[in-house]
């Protein structure tokens, strides 16, 4: 499926969906409030059927974090770029999709191991690198004064 | 009767598959030419690594201790871990004007990847890999080289 | 206070008997502990713990400049050195809009087909050694040298090559590589069946392996399992395929596909993808066009403002390769998304209900590199 | 003193006498014994020893590799060096565990192996104890050292060791059957459970070939099950170094380990033997039928030779195997014992029976 079909198919399962410009992938910005409803349609739609999500991270922008997915299509062999944006940068929180994709599970602990989000729902929260009072590192503000090489 | 005849056709099978792997090991074990392994210490002198084996990297010196760095800093910008730190010293030259040469180049091979940036990316191609690969010493600050040996100055034509 | 820290680190119910594989544990192949409850020799849950080896490689390449991102990806699957700079590579040429002369290219995909020979080799002398055949690991190392001292030859080194960089390599090839390369080619054709007499034949390993932790298509799409271990139980996920970079859509290959999923196949998928690489790179040995071997790029690489991702095709899975440049000459945020991290995770799924021996022989097979998983 | 290497009897009697003439009856017997046990003694560390660098020779000619190669020519010291490094480790204590058990495992699996020595004939008329239920003996002494193994797994306070020791223990178990019932269809051929009379009954041709194709099988099914009995690969599940790091053995250390170590080379040199004085004919040369010449000419070799090399290619064999398979899984170990060796082993005896009853086999 080219990019305008996705986009019109998209725009008719999720109408608060915001287009960007992306060379590469068709990119939308979703409200985080309603996130896991639009993922499980995204899922579950005949047409779009994203049923493979294959990278998922977040972005730290100093005032707020954004959410990456990165979706595609083993049957229709298209893909989606999924963002959506987190706006509390103190206490982030975001709903998990683990329940639709179960590699998001590992992913999200990743993400709240590096950037400190939390999932809602999550069904495993802990930390999967690093101890507990070690702080966020992929923060932009995270200082280590000892270990980090500063250029 | 079908199932008596599986149990045997089960035991032939598995007894033939093991005899093929049997017959692999046997066959290496008679013939003693095909060991890979070396003597490593022995065979030192004959050991030669390939021409373009990173070992360290050092700094080539000709006959009259002429070394080609200028001391410009771009392997140090370029180094990925911070294993290169130059000091330069101000130097007066052939015509009498103050210019920037190399006081020390100095090297930790302790944090050394040898990914190649610092040569590949020198200028007057003062630096290049050595073939050495035995490095191991007893005390850890043997692992910082002072590159450019002493005395040495710079080559007259490099820019 | 020492028996509540025990009792944090290790979770499992009271009655459980519970076990750590790891993080010193032979079968592990690295710093990876697995936190197996037992119920005699039945595995009744298996937790990944990992972190063991995280050295913040995402965090280390915000600071670094793009030519010197590539060494750090060497480090994470280091068994796929070369696909791991080439991802790194591809994108930031992606993001530039530069295209790389097809020498380059040519090149790039030998090398990775080598490499993934090489690191599927290695993955078999592991695979037999975990399933306590200790010739196998010696066999395996002694064809792997034949591709290491090709990579030598050429690159210096022989494992962490960073011989890629944005815009081509670091220098040409070696006059005697595609020599060497034909040589070896001949001589791995011959080898590579005495590595199915020796174990994919054997009676005592088909027991051992044929119908143990099947991995179903919808859990290996769920779970995203990529690379062999994915295609075993159908998934076709073969990036080559799907994206073609460098010169794979100018060859033919056939990707292998098994819809079993059990741990036979996975091994299985393995031992043929090496057969397909072999066919690969004799489609392209003879014909690497004259050339340069790089672009002439500017000294301090910037890419234009906006996001980038790039997926290849490593030994083991899907590498995904996602760069967030804000115009600086460093990544405003790199993120990998290593194949490993996600296969790792299936092994709890596919080993609850069988033995230890079969947790082993399951985790072998996924092909785990650690340092790939923690990065 | 009259020595001669083809009948060693007149050797041991003349020694037997010149003890008796020299000293009272009593200190005569305690001093052979002492000197038997001491000759034992260093046979066990010489072999044991000897048996670990065969191994590591023969699997790094396997792996095209060269072996030992530093401790002396060809490496021959090696397991010596090897040896003095164990003796001088430190006997790491374990918290939690069972010390007095703990500590006497290893001894209990070094008897074991070391009780079924006495019985073995190593050449015409070098034999400490020649019971007339010798096969017996040595099966139940065999046996012992899986105590040895339980016990040190048990007491160890490792999960590991007990999950080795608990194999160990099943294994064994199973195992010994099929050891024993492999050995039972010689003794039906042989008509004795003597070790001597069961080697003079080969003086015209040795069992393998005699008995036919039943003997065969035995052979076969006596060498996959004792190796399992020694706990040695593919059965070595007991210790499965990618599964359990070292099994029962784990949390040994120094001549602890070393004893465990010393015990598995020389079961399997027992094992070894044991295959080669019941089926291979002992130290009794390679005959075919009755006074011919190519009898003669096996006769100049003499009998303890004989001995060494039958000994020396059972062990290959089962060097061979363990370093070619892969492991086998618990149940699948106890499939092959219960659902294949031992119905095999118990037609094979009846068909033995038969061709015995009926004469049916090579006189």
């Amino acid at each position: 499926m080219d990019h305008e079909n996705l986009k019109n198919q998209i725009l008719s399962l999720i109408p608060e969906a915001e287009f960007r410009e992306n060379k590469q992938f068709l990119e939308i910005i979703v409200p985080s409030a309603k996130l896991n409803s639009i993922c499980k349609e995204l899922k579950n739609s005949g047409n779009t059927w994203f049923d493979y999500l294959f990278c998922l991270t977040a972005i730290d922008w100093n005032d707020h974090f954004m959410m990456v997915y990165h979706l595609t299509s083993t049957k229709h062999n298209h893909t989606l770029v999924l963002k959506t944006r987190v706006d509390n940068h103190q206490n982030p929180e975001v709903d998990t999709v683990s329940d639709i994709w179960r590699t998001a599970e590992f992913h999200e602990r990743e993400v709240y191991d590096l950037f400190g989000i939390k999932f809602n729902n999550h069904p495993d929260p802990r930390r999967l690198f690093l101890e507990d009072d070690y702080g966020f590192p992929l923060r932009k503000d995270f200082t280590d004064e000892i270990n980090m090489i500063v250029r | 009767m079908k199932e008596v005849l599986n149990y045997f056709e089960d035991i032939f099978f598995g007894i033939r598959s093991l005899w093929a792997g049997m017959r692999i090991t046997g066959k290496y074990f008679v013939s003693p030419r095909q060991i890979v392994t070396q003597k490593y210490p022995e065979n030192r002198k004959e050991l030669k690594m390939t021409e373009r084996f990173k070992g360290e990297v050092i700094m080539p010196h000709d006959e009259n201790n002429h070394h080609r760095c200028t001391g410009c800093g771009i392997c140090q910008i370029n180094c990925p871990n911070g294993s290169i730190e130059i000091i330069t010293k101000k130097e007066l030259n052939a015509e009498g004007k103050e210019v920037r040469a190399i006081d020390k180049h100095i090297y930790h091979l302790s944090m050394c990847t040898f990914c190649g940036l610092c040569v590949k990316t020198c200028p007057s191609d003062a630096l290049a890999f050595g073939r050495e690969f035995e490095h191991a010493v007893f005390d850890k600050s043997k692992l910082t080289k002072i590159l450019n040996q002493p005395g040495s100055s710079l080559l007259k034509d490099v820019k | 206070m020492a028996d509540e820290i025990v009792k944090n680190i290790i979770l499992g119910e009271d009655d459980d008997y519970v076990i750590n594989m790891g993080p010193q544990h032979p079968s592990t192949h690295g710093v990876l502990r697995f936190e197996v409850s037992l119920k005699g020799e039945t595995i009744e849950k298996v937790v990944p713990h990992c972190g063991y080896i995280h050295r913040g490689i995402e965090k280390m390449c915000e600071r670094d400049t793009y030519p010197q991102i590539i060494h750090l990806t060497d480090r994470m699957d280091y068994l796929s050195a070369h696909i791991n700079n080439e991802a790194v590579c591809l994108c930031v040429e992606n993001a530039l809009e530069v295209e790389v002369p097809d020498r380059v290219k040519y090149i790039r995909t030998i090398l990775d087909e080598l490499n993934r020979i090489a690191s599927h080799q290695l993955w078999w002398c592991a695979m037999g050694m975990d399933m306590g055949a200790l010739t196998t690991f010696f066999y395996g190392l002694r064809d792997r040298e034949k591709i290491l001292d090709i990579f030598e030859e050429s690159f210096g080194s022989r494992l962490l090559h960073s011989f890629n960089t944005p815009g081509g390599l670091m220098n040409d090839i070696h006059p005697d590589f595609q020599k060497k390369t034909k040589e070896f080619i001949q001589y791995f054709r011959k080898k590579l069946p005495e590595y199915d007499q020796l174990l994919s034949g054997n009676v005592i390993f088909q027991a051992r392996t044929k119908d143990i932790g099947v991995l179903s298509l919808e859990d290996a799409i769920q779970y995203g399992i990529t690379g062999p271990s994915g295609r075993a139980s159908g998934f076709a996920c073969d990036i080559r395929k799907i994206q073609p970079y460098s010169a794979y859509p100018k060859v033919s290959f056939k990707e292998i596909v098994y819809t079993e999923g059990d741990t036979f196949h996975r091994y299985k998928a393995r031992i043929d993808e090496m057969y397909e690489s072999m066919n690969i790179i004799e489609q392209l040995i003879d014909n690497i066009p004259e050339g340069d071997h790089a672009l002439k790029m500017k000294a301090v690489i910037k890419l234009p403002v906006g996001e980038y991702y790039q997926r290849a095709e490593t030994a083991r899975g899907e590498l995904g390769v996602y760069i967030v440049s804000d115009g600086n000459k460093t990544p405003y945020r790199i993120k990998f998304r290593s194949p490993n991290f996600s296969n790792l995770f299936i092994i709890n799924k596919l080993a609850t209900g069988f033995k230890i021996a079969d947790l082993v022989a399951i985790s072998g097979s996924l092909d785990l590199v650690i340092p790939d998983i923690d990065r | 003193m009259t020595f001669n290497i083809y009948d060693l009897s007149s050797f041991t009697q003349s020694v037997d006498a010149w003890l008796r003439n020299a000293m009272s009856p009593g200190w005569a017997s305690l001093t052979e014994y002492v000197v038997i046990g001491l000759v034992f003694l260093i046979l066990y560390a010489v072999v044991g020893l000897y048996l670990v660098y065969a191994e590591r020779k023969v699997c790094a000619f396997m792996q095209n590799r060269l072996g030992p190669n530093r401790v002396g020519p060809f490496g021959l010291f090696q397991t010596i060096a090897d040896l003095i490094k164990l003796l001088m480790k430190e006997l790491i204590p374990i918290k939690n565990a069972d010390k007095v058990l703990f500590n006497i495992a290893p001894f209990i699996v070094i008897i074991a192996s070391f009780l079924a020595i006495a019985a073995i004939p190593f050449a015409k008329g070098l034999h400490a104890i020649d019971f007339n239920i010798g096969i017996f003996y040595v099966i139940a002494v065999s046996s012992v050292s899986v105590i040895g193994i339980l016990l040190a797994g048990w007491s160890s306070n490792s999960k590991y060791s007990l999950i080795g020791a608990m194999r160990s223990g099943a294994q064994i178990i199973s195992y010994e059957l099929s050891v024993g019932l492999s050995l039972l269809t010689i003794v039906i051929f042989a008509g004795t459970m003597q070790l001597s009379s069961i080697i003079e009954s080969q003086a015209n041709g040795w069992w393998i070939f005699k008995g036919h194709i039943s003997a065969f099988i035995a052979f076969i099914i006596f060498l996959i099950a004792s190796t399992a009995e020694t706990n040695r690969g593919p059965f070595d599940l007991a210790e499965a170094e990618s599964e359990l790091t070292a099994g029962f053995h784990t949390e040994y250390s120094g001549i602890r380990f070393a004893f465990f170590f010393l015990a598995e080379y020389m079961n399997m040199f027992i094992v070894a033997s044991i295959a080669a004085t019941v089926f291979l004919g002992g130290w009794m040369p390679l005959h075919f039928g009755t006074g011919t010449g190519f009898n003669h000419i096996m006769d100049f070799i003499p009998p303890i030779f004989w001995f060494t090399g039958k000994t020396a290619f059972v062990v290959y064999l089962m060097m061979w195997f363990k370093w070619t398979f892969p492991r086998l899984r618990i149940d699948q170990l106890l499939t092959l014992e219960w659902k294949y060796l031992l119905p095999i082993n118990l037609v094979n005896i009846l068909v033995v029976a038969f061709l015995t009853l009926m004469g049916w086999y090579f006189k």
